[in-house]
């Protein structure tokens, strides 16, 4: 029992956190939302180079052959950016599925789990892994999303080619842990956003970080964060090690992680007052972000009833 | 107690009904914090005010119906029933309007409250700078007394559609050196007076609702003073607490809003899905709640009651019920909620709005604080 | 529309108060928890010369002919007292039942709704209205209620005489809003004994109550009583003048006021800190009431799920 | 990262579950907060003293088995899961032994520790004063030095179970006029002592939880110093610290309330009802998590890593989980929930139990202003 990450694993999420100070800041993310593109070619470059893509992808095949517990940090700190574009339809999902297919694993993939009316990033990928396979072709119609970096849209028409040695479940159980993961580094990153706005910021003649109401409620956001972290790394030790319990744990996770999400959402937006209901300010990326992803990849309610059906009926 | 209404509220209630249905646009108009949409909304308050709907509450001779508290809310309930244009005016007609009733000059009233009720004149507030929010008695921008004039500079910011607006009312520092509450003076300003700059800024879905107001060595005339020079907290305060108490939300925007919940409830939820039947009956039950209690309140003041402090405890019942509301709403939407056009546009729109509840008109923080203070005696804190 | 009580109502509500605050004080009580009675003879006797017990009893029957509005309020200061005993069993459904039936309306009235398992105050009842009947002669078998105020027995055995004329689903739902207006004044009394509290006690060199953590528990727990009353008056007027939503205006108050008790007894204890925690601190008597009142007459869940039946369903 | 238990580990929890079945009282003990029950507790801890599974992460020396953190959870899972009763010798085998062993004198260590492993002393903390609870910094109990002696005077307060403990530890001001954090030290004092007064508390249940400790001029040996004189309060904070962080409330004592739970639901709730199943699963969830996160924070702890305010973290999500899991157990029970004693009296007195977590160990307010000082770096604000 051990229940921690490697120094090679810590390290390789420091340097993408690194590289995602310099080359994913906000001004960065906000230029892809205002070019209506939200994603950007010359970040997806780097995370290719550096191997953030292909990390699930085996060796054999031309990736990284990293497990689900390799990744998973660096989920996280693709959140703690706010990195717009399918990061993880095609790290987390497409490409190892593409592998496990035999298919060459490259490329920008989109994800249509059928229950959906909307596909995400279907603009910018090469394809969309399906329920049972891949489609090209097809026709888009762009609907308006809340998140200019998770751009949405119907997609009419394609051919969906039959792709065998891919399993759905794992595809989705694959992106709903990455998606945990991306929510706790994005709540980290609104409440640091807001820590530092709150040491600033001051009235009554003095930083509002100094009221209690302040300091609680930011406290309280950053509870719910830190106890949403150890269930997405076992849910992702869960998948690298098929457990029976995998998808259990993977929805305990993201249960976690999207009501960590949302009160982050909320505590940062209020400790910011007006400033944080405004365009300008740099938190609506994240907040929106936060409010998209809490959705995608199953709600907290449809995550809290997968849970309950493992764990409420008698054994 | 007798919660029956009057044949005569029953009356005034169906003539309500009547003149909205035939009146209210077929189509909803654009957002009012765009030029088109607050065009067309000041012309539908023009089309209000012809039909003496736009001030109801207000004296016949300002355009109004000299209706009492009672009557006010069964227009409220009427008007959002037939789903009418948001008021343009309301900064005007609720906050400000009110307030000059209490203590402005006859002149005043005679100038400003026609124009306000037939929307000739709308009006933003300009209340917060940037470093007085919360802190509101922070209050830099000055006015310097120069003849007949006061000379004004200083900014503000939070104006709602000042961009469009014609007025703007504010308090500004008069007494110089003076400090917090003191020497603060309620003044009422044109918008397109030479040495003011009026920024818009874009909120949270992109539309420009408010702005900041530059004041350059602006020159208004010392008539345009409201309430005794020295005294606009006070003057503010009083509108703020009417604000927050009856008029700036009235329930019937909560209990439509429940409805329409319940409506999506029933079209787009699993009725086996007693969690989610609890919490809409939760918020049902709020909006009904809010609804009763503003009655009581209202009653206490034609009985000749005031409210104080506990305006504070409304202003944070409804600013978390809107948003509690609002989060079911997204929630039964699901995948739906991460769009913002299309067929569910208007909770998307709202959602995103109800966050902005619990920060304007004083954050709920500072309501506690208030309750605390004033309603339950706790010594200061800050 | 007039939404407001008589000045002859408050008078009367004040009367009340003024004279438990000399003749119920908690002193008074937590002797009536420690003498095991549960119940003070002298004090009821008290209530019953000032009307309190008979209020809603017709003149013909030797009471005051008040209506559920008469007595709303009188319920609100008994419980802002924490008043021992079957007060709301025998003024609210006992006695107005039996004149109802035209049977002599007087003496101490317990209630029994099948439902329970348990029979609170049967000790000192001359009898126990049941779902259609008067009961008598029964054997009483204690259990240890968590309430001293509010004694609970198991009942064998006994005569139950029919009893016409009389409507149980009334008696409940008076039951149940006058329980409402007992947890609103009970629920204010411990705001104030808790704001008492943080004015005095002092830590860190000032009094608790200027700190904004303390300042916001006590404002919440205002808030949620607050807007309990309004609901409570209404439904006591929907009683009085058999409206059809009545049921469903009672259950709707007693939800609210389950609510706001259970919150005001979590931030009074909070703010007392281990104070709060002791048999010695008068708190204690008022928060036990208010966990026994909260599932008494309707928990929360049920009396939400009587107001969902009637608002949810199309109309 | 390796989530599997080793051979060596499973071996550990197959002993320990064996000793267990064999040794745990069929019929749970009285109340451990009562004269009989404490008496009994005792001799339960002996037993767990002979077996060496009193002090399971103690080094062998002092009666343990120098297991670590992750050799202790699986105990506790195994003692939690076995039914078997409180530890009534806490105070000392999970807060003062470790800080013996941190800072001790090796006289000290070799005194004490085989003592407490073994129940033949059982330890009271004395931390609070009527003065000093949530600003525990304000400690005004003296002790003066005399010769060989601190001659202490003062009075304590929330001393669990003092009125049948044999000894306290707590923090005593032995600089005169020092002040706060300063001049503290932390001491050692057997109750028995003349001039020690040891006056009972009856808890919310009515039984004997805790007391007020009078001290008038006792003395005692230097020799009962822990750790260097002045530096009490470091001494004191290491030990909350730990306390706080993992060893006061340990993860299976809620997974096995959560199972209890769930267990309860079964038999007496309706299964449609999914608003509660919701409920139960959440508080399932919260369990789970908590033990993951334990998990995490000793592994990180066995390879270095120390553990600081993040304490303040788990004593907020653990108290407020019990709270949680409590109310719904007592929302099941319905109207069984106003019975204290009976089949369901391990569920209501668990319920006012849970209402000091947010309480003792440090208000979950203190813990609040911790973590966003000490975690978020937000300016001080008391």
């Amino acid at each position: 029992m051990r229940f921690s990450f490697t120094d090679d694993q810590r390290a390789f999420a420091l340097g993408l956190r690194d590289l995602l100070g310099v080359h994913c800041t906000p001004a960065l993310v906000r230029a892809t939302w205002d070019s209506g593109h939200g994603h950007d070619p010359a970040l997806w470059a780097r995370l290719g180079e550096m191997g953030v893509l292909s990390m699930m992808v085996p060796e054999s095949a031309g990736g990284l052959g990293g497990s689900e517990v390799d990744a998973i940090l660096l989920f996280e700190e693709l959140g703690r950016a706010c990195v717009p574009g399918p990061v993880i339809e095609t790290a987390a999902v497409g490409l190892p599925a593409l592998a496990a297919a035999g298919w060459p694993a490259e490329g920008i993939v989109a994800y249509w789990a059928a229950r959906e009316p909307y596909v995400a990033h279907a603009h910018v990928a090469d394809g969309i892994l399906t329920s049972d396979g891949w489609l090209t072709g097809y026709e888009l119609t762009e609907v308006h999303a809340i998140d200019g970096g998770r751009r949405l849209f119907e997609v009419a028409g394609g051919e969906n080619v039959r792709i065998d040695g891919f399993e759905l479940s794992l595809a989705f159980d694959r992106g709903a842990v990455a998606t945990a993961a991306y929510l706790v580094g994005l709540s980290e990153a609104m409440i640091a956003v807001a820590a530092d706005y709150a040491r600033q910021r001051e009235q009554f003649g003095k930083p509002i970080g100094s009221f209690q109401a302040v300091k609680h409620l930011l406290a309280d956001a950053l509870i719910k964060v830190e106890f949403a972290k150890a269930p997405t790394y076992r849910a992702a030790w869960s998948l690298a090690n098929n457990e029976p319990t995998a998808s259990c744990d993977v929805s305990m996770a993201k249960a976690f992680a999207n009501e960590a999400a949302y009160l982050a959402s909320r505590a940062t937006m209020q400790v910011h007052g007006g400033i944080g209901y405004t365009w300008e300010a740099d938190l609506q990326l994240f907040m929106k972000k936060a409010w998209a992803l809490m959705r995608a990849w199953g709600d907290t309610s449809f995550h809290r009833r997968r849970v309950s059906a493992a764990v409420l009926l008698p054994t | 107690m007798d919660l029956r209404y009057t044949p005569e509220q029953d009356a005034f209630r169906a003539e309500a009904r009547a003149w909205l249905e035939a009146n209210v646009p077929a189509q909803p108009l654009p957002s009012f914090d765009t030029a088109e949409g607050f065009a067309l909304h000041r012309e539908w308050e023009h089309k209000l005010y012809d039909g003496r709907w736009s001030a109801v509450s207000w004296p016949v001779e300002y355009g109004g119906r000299g209706a009492d508290y009672i009557h006010w809310l069964i227009f409220e309930e009427e008007y959002y029933r037939s789903g009418a244009p948001g008021r343009v005016s309301q900064n005007g007609v609720f906050l400000l309007g009110p307030t000059i009733m209490e203590v402005g000059t006859p002149e005043q009233k005679n100038r400003f409250l026609p124009s306000m009720a037939a929307a000739e004149i709308v009006w933003a507030q300009a209340w917060s700078e940037p470093n007085a929010g919360s802190d509101m008695a922070a209050i830099r921008s000055k006015a310097g007394r120069d003849g007949d004039d006061w000379v004004i500079t200083g900014q503000k910011i939070w104006a709602s559609r000042a961009v469009w607006s014609d007025w703007c009312f504010g308090i500004f520092r008069t007494e110089a050196g003076s400090e917090r509450h003191r020497g603060l003076t309620f003044i009422l300003v044109p918008l397109d007076l030479p040495g003011i700059t009026v920024r818009p800024i874009a909120q949270l879905d992109g539309d420009t609702g408010f702005a900041e107001i530059f004041f350059d060595e602006v020159r208004v005339p010392l008539a345009n003073t409201l309430g005794e020079v020295g005294k606009g907290w006070g003057v503010a305060m009083a509108a703020a607490g009417f604000e927050r108490g009856v008029s700036l939300r009235s329930p019937a925007r909560f209990t439509e809003a429940a409805k329409r919940l319940i409506e999506l409830w029933r079209t787009h939820a699993d009725p086996a899905d007693t969690a989610l039947a609890d919490a809409v009956t939760d918020v049902w039950m709020q909006a009904e709640g809010y609804r009763l209690h503003t009655y009581q309140t209202v009653t206490g003041m034609i009985e000749g009651r005031t409210i104080g402090a506990e305006a504070s405890l409304n202003k944070i019942f409804w600013s978390e019920m809107d948003v509690r509301i609002h989060e079911l709403a997204l929630q039964i939407l699901g995948p739906e909620a991460e769009r913002v056009d299309g067929p569910f546009e208007r909770w998307v729109d709202g959602f995103l709005f109800s966050l902005a509840g619990p920060i304007y008109a004083g954050t709920n923080e500072i309501q506690r604080n208030i309750i605390a203070d004033r309603v339950l005696a706790l010594p200061k804190g800050v």
